[in-house]
């Protein structure tokens, strides 16, 4: 099966095979997001009942806040989800080569949008001398906007996993080839997780994220190392099993990166912007 | 069909019986308590003032309306299902009767009977919540504050409106522990507080319960119709003692009241042998029965519960037999053995505060929150091994026992102990 | 958590079965033995396995249940120690709830659904089997803590000792600084995850796989009241999810959501917990409700009265659920107008309630009752599940509740709601769809003995506990005092609980023997009038030769009466499946089980991050944080490997005699 | 697993959303634009918050709608994204005055001093 689907033209949005014709993955995805909704109400109902009653001696956001790198990080966000839906778009027309650019772009822009992220926090921890510890706000911010963060790391891992994904080759690889790929994919993680999560923990407890990222060059650069390995060894040269077919494949993610959005909409709204009024 | 043949169909039946008989029970409302022995000394149903009273009442309206609700609906399932039965084995597998699939009527019918008899149980509910809630309005201007705080596993009572000195200088409001003491007829109203985990203050047979929230200002009102003594517990879990945690209220008539106080005021007891020679001629009287024995038997003995009251004014008195020279070696070891550090004796050298106030304990019924008889074979054994009567309690731990490296602190002997009982019990 | 699920997107159902092109192992075949339970996708297989775990818990948190009716037996009984009672309680409740009676409706979910609504498994088979074993490394998580009893060095504190609705700041470092409150905090954390995952694939299944002709208005009730349920789970479970998170971070990292000096409000997470909490008590009870609507019809001989309405108050039940739960919370002091509002919306709960009791009583009503034990239970259900619920509205009268709150009146007020309710309609269910899984009949004899037992022990255990609570006895008190007047119903409630711990031990003793003995059945033996009636019992792997075509509500029901021509239609099907290659199989797989174990490993090791590591005797790590993150990455790599395995399958053909043969390899 | 397969009949290719989405993606970037500089401008603080709501819900209708789809398709995905969406606004709404009522404001900070001064 080419990439470039035998089966005609795939009517996107219905799906004969079941009852409503709606494909069964995307209503999973749909009901996943109702669910997911109500995980940032409670997590935003936390922040905004305590911003609203604080203690006393809470931390004053707007004397820690840095807007001008909120709004751009809106921005790249708002631009990333553009991205993706042209990537669904691509994909819905067979388009696998603007398929793979467009997913490479949202990933390049939830990166960006994810270091921003990480020097918000690094700023507020060391300048401003906001932790997760010393104030009730320091608390609910950062666990409210991290597992937001979270949310786009997942996704931007789960749009890697597509992107390896679009190169799996029709006909079977060695299973070297495959030993060493998983290989890989697990030093990816390993690396990014052991190093990277307890960094990240640390600085929001207060140590200097540079300090901790030059510590951990060694590794960091052999995880960047196996990145480039696992997108090395999926290139395929020949005929992929990935096209129109899958375009449901991607939507899903897409739904899942937008929703990822507009949580960010809502948390740019209420965590941000009401605070300077 | 392949199952064997059923057995008797006396199901209905015997449940219509069984219902028929416990909601018999329900109606017969207040002559139960009498019958099931159910107006215990923490009996809801038994109300010493209004506020209980309201509960109750809107507590037997609830009653009256399900009980309707469950009568007639269960006339009809239980007529149904004994009208409708399959009698004989033909019966099973005869034609099936009509298969009809409703009526919009009945269950419309249905829905709105249903809603009329919740609006019969909202409205005294809307009324007894804003009632319940505060002290009412006309009554404000006398109403009493109190202060009741919870710790892990005891309450602290606070008259903010009494003014006592401090040794150090400066003045407090009045601090007792575990027996609350107010006067009767007028409304109380209690601040509640925690210094630690959530507790609740529940005095069933004067108010419903309030929890005591960390970081909030709860509070809840009570007025006894008259002099009584009345069982209070904590009622929210707090950890492993939670079941333990128990307190007393004391309400008294006026004038008692007033003297009551008036004692209160003053600093700690000091017996020495001349003011015992002074007051030879005091009548006094010994608190009542033994009960509360760890392991003991079912059956309570009667003597206490038969005038609690009374036993709590006997109580007041100084005891028979006081010895000073005893007294003031016990004196001595409580500072000595650190027991100064946790609790306060007003005018002598208790200070700490994260203990009960002592000042006046030798005049208490209970001690340990309501969990042993205040005698002085159990003072004497809740001093020695605090631990077994109230697993976990903080006066082991931490204050006999070292928590983190779990070494003993201090030893005490029991002639060490009966010293500190004759000067604890001094304390009137 | 949840975003764990987002991996699945890779599932790729739907598209035909590539070859495998990433095989790094085989994928197992193995129709029967360990393996075959171990990677299984089946949708009937996976709810016995459910089916199974639960009601081994059931029995350990019965056993539970019995050592705290042992304590409470005599006043001031030593029987065990304060820590022990509390320990028991804690795990009494979690474990009844989320390891007994959920597990249990996710059973049937799994074993019915799929049948119910004519399809050959639920939408994401694989996805499914990973519900199941999430569902035992939450389960493995709670109850860890247990093993401390037996070896001391297993240093966890004891099981957890918190109470099941684990209030702050009681749940905080300081005050349960042992790593029993993490582990339960995780232990509930993964449990959530297990059933928000299996929900939506129940919703998918549900919505999108029902045979034709099936319009929702013609979805059996059962099958009804789990969409509602499971729509509650996916929307309450995130609430709890953000409070544990919440906890979570408190203990390990120290923030300030609870944290009093911090100026946390622990009443946020009282808020948080019912938020999901209540949704809850009727995620529990709405399957429940849903068998006692399958079984009265069929032994009443007649269709469910009133269907429309039935439905549709289950959904009201549902949606109003969502706006009630502070009732919980009447005693914390939240001020008139917002203890009015709880008050009111609590009561109005009982009118959807009460429709349903009324459209079942309409149903008895000029049928053809037969009391079989599965009706049996199923009247003791509605005579029982009333009083509770009435007890309930009790409590919704806010006043009347500041005296009942925390007192054994809620105790008794649960307990009927709970074992009244949804345990009899529970055992009716498992009576009543023994024959269609295991091909057997249980005795009806023995069934009624245990009934009886069953009934008469429930009655004298919890009716006296109405009274103990209006004369003053609290709940979680692991003593009481011999002058209280709470003796003789202590006494009575305890001797109860052994009838009724006799009872149980009878009906699943009874369970056991037809499991081996029963006289064996054909498709049908209760006359019933749903699909799963219609195949061979126990059903094959396949579930429906032909997919079925529904032609009214009670499909089976019609069937049975218009012979002739769904006959024709059956014989129709199956052709034009077969000229399609047969009958589509999903293939088993290791992953959901991979993936469950990575997530033990980090759970497990999570629980423990500020502890040493230590092995032999030395201290090898400074922390667990390595070791969590290694089972996190297990998980992610068994998940990705997941992905790229595709559901793969194969094809059954059916011949005309009836005869199934396999085939691979096909497109 | 499902009802026997009637094979995806040949859809229309539907035209490309290329600059469709683009156009979207700049009212977007415009409205944030606009939020952004409107809590620095000096009117009425009850306009401004309406305002800034009201945007927020515009630009999170505009990216459900369009670059989630949902306008193309089946309503139930729409019905199904809400019942989550209403009840987590509904329970946010709860919460909110919940905490927001008089009787549910904390202890002033002498109280939370006293608080930390006994657990230490
Ligand atoms: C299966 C679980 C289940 C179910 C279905 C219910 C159903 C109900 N519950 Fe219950 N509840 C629990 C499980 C359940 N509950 C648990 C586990 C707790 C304690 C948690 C803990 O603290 O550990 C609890 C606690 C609890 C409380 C808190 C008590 C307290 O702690 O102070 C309240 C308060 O309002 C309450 C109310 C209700 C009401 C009004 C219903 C209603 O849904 C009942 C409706 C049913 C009927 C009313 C009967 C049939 C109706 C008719 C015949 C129609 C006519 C009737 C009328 C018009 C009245 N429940
Ligand atoms: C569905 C839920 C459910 C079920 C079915 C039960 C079942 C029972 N429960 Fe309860 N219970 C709760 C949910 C449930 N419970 C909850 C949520 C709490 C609150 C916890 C808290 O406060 O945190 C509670 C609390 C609770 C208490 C109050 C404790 C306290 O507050 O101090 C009591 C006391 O009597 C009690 C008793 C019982 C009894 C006697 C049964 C009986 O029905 C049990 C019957 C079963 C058996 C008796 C088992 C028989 C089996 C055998 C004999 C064989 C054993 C063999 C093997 C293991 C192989 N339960
Ligand atoms: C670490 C602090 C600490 C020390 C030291 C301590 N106590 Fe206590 N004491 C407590 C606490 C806390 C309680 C309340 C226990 C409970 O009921 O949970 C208590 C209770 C008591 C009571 C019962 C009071 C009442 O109102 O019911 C007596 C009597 C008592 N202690 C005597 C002593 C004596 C005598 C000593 C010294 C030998 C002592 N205590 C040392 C903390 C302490
Ligand atoms: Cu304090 Cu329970
Ligand atoms: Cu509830």
């Amino acid at each position: 099966m080419s990439s470039h689907a035998a089966t005609g033209h795939i009517d996107h949005h219905h799906d004969h095979t079941t009852t409503t014709g709606i494909p069964n993955k995307k209503l999973l995805w749909w009901a996943f997001l109702a669910s997911d909704c109500m995980f940032f109400g409670a997590l935003i109902s936390t922040h905004l009942v305590y911003r609203l009653n604080p203690p006393p001696g809470n931390a004053i956001p707007t004397q820690i806040f840095n807007i001008e790198l909120t709004s751009f990080s809106t921005f790249i966000l708002l631009m990333s989800s553009l991205l993706m839906a042209l990537a669904v778009n691509a994909i819905q027309h067979g388009n696998l080569k603007s398929t793979r650019t467009m997913l490479l772009g949202t990933m390049f822009f939830g990166c960006i949008f994810l270091g921003g992220q990480v020097y918000e926090f690094d700023h507020f921890v060391h300048a401003q001398k906001m932790t997760l510890s010393n104030s009730i706000f320091g608390s609910t911010f950062y666990t409210l906007t991290g597992t937001h963060g979270t949310h786009v790391a997942i996704g931007v891992l789960l749009l890697g996993m597509m992107y390896v994904r679009t190169f799996k080759p029709a006909t079977g690889g060695g299973l070297l080839k495959n030993i060493v790929h998983l290989a890989a994919v697990c030093v990816v993680m390993g690396v990014s997780f052991i190093w990277f999560v307890p960094d990240l923990i640390q600085a929001v407890y207060g140590a200097n994220i540079s300090e901790l990222l030059s510590a951990h060059a060694k590794p960091y650069a052999a995880g960047a190392a196996a990145l480039a390995a696992v997108f090395w060894f999926a290139r395929t040269g020949g005929a992929v099993d990935f096209g129109e077919q899958n375009a449901i494949d991607v939507e899903s993610i897409g739904l899942y990166w937008h929703f990822v959005d507009i949580v960010w909409i809502i948390i740019f709204t209420a965590v941000y912007l009401l605070e300077y009024l | 069909m392949t199952s064997p043949r059923s057995a008797p169909r006396t199901f209905s039946r015997l449940t219509t019986a069984l219902f028929a008989g416990l909601s018999l029970i329900f109606l017969s409302g207040c002559k139960l308590t009498e019958i099931f022995n159910l107006s215990g000394p923490q009996s809801t149903m038994v109300s010493a003032g209004p506020v209980a009273k309201a509960q109750w009442d809107l507590f037997m309206v609830t009653v009256w309306v399900t009980t309707f609700i469950f009568i007639v609906v269960g006339a009809v399932l239980a007529y149904a299902q004994f009208k409708f039965r399959a009698k004989t084995e033909a019966d099973e597998h005869a034609t099936p009767p009509p298969q009809g699939h409703g009526n919009p009527f009945v269950e419309i019918g249905l829905i709105a009977g249903s809603v009329l008899l919740l609006v019969i149980i909202a409205i005294p509910t809307l009324r007894g919540i804003w009632y319940t809630h505060d002290v009412p309005e006309d009554e404000k201007a006398n109403a009493m504050e109190v202060t009741a705080t919870g710790y892990q596993w005891w309450f602290k009572f606070e008259y903010p409106s009494e003014m006592v000195p401090l040794p150090t200088g400066g003045e407090a409001p009045l601090v007792t522990g575990n027996e609350l003491v107010v006067p009767a007829g007028v409304p109380v109203r209690v601040q509640l507080r925690t210094v630690d985990v959530i507790h609740s203050f529940w005095i069933p047979k004067l108010a419903g319960k309030v929890d005591m929230m960390p970081n909030r200002g709860n509070f809840l009102w009570f007025k006894a119709d008259k002099p009584g003594y009345f069982y209070g517990q904590c009622a929210e879990y707090c950890g492993e003692s939670h079941a333990i945690m128990r307190f007393r209220v004391i309400a008294l008539s006026a004038p008692e009241y007033a003297r009551w106080l008036e004692n209160q005021k003053q600093a700690a007891r000091t017996v020495t042998a001349e003011s015992l020679a002074a007051a030879a001629a005091t009548p006094t009287a010994k608190f009542a029965s033994l009960k509360f024995e760890a392991g003991s038997a079912l059956a309570a003995s009667p003597g206490f519960d038969a005038n609690p009251l009374a036993a709590w004014q006997d109580m007041q008195k100084p005891e028979p037999g006081e010895n000073a020279q005893l007294i003031a070696t016990g004196r001595k070891l409580f500072a000595d053995k650190t027991c100064i550090s946790c609790h306060a004796v007003r005018g002598h050298e208790g200070i700490g505060i994260t203990g009960p106030d002592l000042t006046r304990v030798g005049a208490r019924t209970t001690i340990a929150a309501g969990v042993l008889e205040n005698t002085p074979e159990r003072m004497h054994a809740w001093i020695k091994d605090p631990n077994h009567y109230k697993p976990g309690n903080k006066m082991f731990n931490g204050g006999y026992v070292d928590v983190d490296t779990g070494t003993a602190k201090f030893q005490l002997t029991d002639p060490e102990i009966d010293a500190l009982v004759a000067y604890l019990h001094s304390l009137k | 958590m949840a975003e764990a699920l987002v991996k699945h997107a890779f599932t790729g159902a739907g598209h035909p079965p590539a070859k495998a092109t990433f095989d790094l192992m085989a994928r197992p075949t193995a129709k029967t033995g360990l393996l075959s339970w171990l990677t299984t996708v089946d949708h009937k297989k996976i709810g016995m396995l459910y089916g199974g775990f639960a009601i081994l818990f059931f029995l350990i948190g019965g056993l539970e249940a019995l050592m705290i009716r042992t304590q409470l037996m005599v006043p001031n009984n030593r029987f065990i120690s304060a820590q022990l009672y509390n320990e028991l309680f804690t795990m009494h409740g979690t474990t009844m709830i989320f390891l007994a009676v959920m597990p249990l409706n996710a059973a049937f979910f799994n074993l019915l659904i799929p049948l119910q609504i004519g399809a050959r498994d639920v939408a994401f088979p694989r996805l499914n089997a990973f519900s199941l074993w999430t569902w035992v490394v939450g389960a493995i998580l709670l109850n860890v803590g247990w093993l401390s009893h037996f070896f001391p060095s297993w240093n966890f504190g004891g099981a957890p000792d918190i109470g099941w609705f684990g209030y702050a700041p009681l749940t905080s470092k300081a005050f349960s600084p042992d790593i029993s409150t993490d582990l339960w905090v995780l232990g509930l954390q993964v449990l959530g995850l297990s059933s928000i995952v299996a929900s939506l694939n129940f919703i998918v299944t549900i919505i999108n796989l029902r045979a034709p002709g099936l319009t929702m208005m013609r979805l059996p009730v059962f099958t009804w009241m789990a969409l509602v349920t499971s729509f509650l789970l996916i929307l309450a479970l995130p609430a709890i999810a953000i409070a544990l998170v919440e906890v979570m971070m408190d203990r390990n990292f120290g923030t300030n959501f609870f944290e009093v000096s911090g100026g946390g409000q622990p009443i946020l997470w009282q808020h948080l917990f019912w938020v999901f909490g209540h949704p809850e008590v009727y995620i529990l009870i709405l399957p429940p409700m849903g068998y006692v609507s399958e079984i009265l019809p069929t032994f009443a001989r007649k269709p469910l009265f009133g269907y429309p309405i039935v439905v549709f108050s289950g959904v009201a039940i549902g949606f109003i659920g969502f706006g009630v739960w502070s009732h919980h919370m009447f005693t914390t002091g939240m001020g008139t107008v917002a203890t009015a509002a709880f008050s009111i919306a609590t009561m109005a709960i009982a009118v959807p309630t009460g429709v349903k009791i009324f459209n079942w009583i309409g149903t008895l009503w000029g049928g053809q009752i037969t009391t079989r034990v599965p009706m049996m239970f199923a009247l003791g259900f509605i005579w029982m599940f009333m009083l509770g619920g009435f007890s309930g509205v009790m409590h919704a009268a806010a006043p009347a509740d500041a005296q009942q709150q925390d007192s054994y009146f809620v105790i008794a007020h649960f307990h009927y709601v709970l074992i009244g309710g949804a345990t009899f309609a529970l055992l009716a269910a498992i009576h009543f769809w023994f024959p269609k899984f295991f091909g057997r009949m249980v005795p009806e004899v023995w069934g009624k003995v245990s009934f009886w037992l069953i009934f008469v022990g429930f009655n004298c255990t919890f009716f006296p506990m109405h009274f103990l609570g209006l004369n003053g006895m609290p709940r979680r008190t692991w003593t009481y005092d011999s002058n209280m007047g709470w003796n003789e119903g202590n006494m009575f409630a305890t001797w109860g609980a052994y009838l009724l711990g006799v009872g149980i031990f009878t009906y699943f003793a009874v369970l056991v023997w037809s499991l081996f003995k029963g006289k064996v059945c054909g498709n049908d033996p209760w006359d019933a009038r749903t699909l799963e009636w219609s195949i061979p019992s126990p059903p094959p792997e396949h579930n429906f030769a032909a997919i079925p075509t529904v032609h009214a509500r009670d499909a089976w029901w019609y069937e049975k009466t218009h012979k002739d021509e769904i006959a024709a239609e059956k014989a129709e099907h199956i052709k034009a499946e077969e000229a399609h290659g047969g009958i589509h199989m999903p293939d088993q797989s290791w992953y959901p089980l991979f993936s469950a174990f990575g997530l033990l490993v980090g759970a497990y090791n999570f629980a423990q991050l500020h502890h040493p590591v230590v092995m032999f005797g030395n201290q090898v790590l400074a922390s667990h944080l390595p070791l969590a993150i290694t089972g996190g990455v297990i998980m992610a790599s068994a998940l990705y490997l997941w992905a790229l395995e595709g559901p793969a399958g194969y094809h059954l053909h059916i011949a005309a005699d009836g005869k199934v043969t396999e085939s691979r390899g096909g497109h | 697993m499902s009802a026997p397969a009637t094979t995806a009949d040949a859809g229309h290719h539907e035209p490309s959303k290329f600059h469709f989405y683009i156009a979207i993606a700049m009212i977007l970037a415009v409205i944030t634009g606009v939020e952004v500089v409107l809590v620095y401008l000096p009117i009425a603080k009850w306009f401004v918050v309406t305002t800034l709501l009201l945007l927020s819900a515009i630009k999170f209708l505009f990216v459900i709608f369009f670059f989630m789809h949902l306008r193309w398709d089946k309503v139930f995905c729409t019905i199904l994204f809400f019942i989550g969406l209403v009840l987590a606004g509904g329970t946010m709404w709860a919460l909110l005055h919940l905490f927001g009522a008089d009787a549910s404001k904390p202890l002033s900070s002498a109280a939370l001093d006293f608080a930390r001064l006994a657990v230490g």
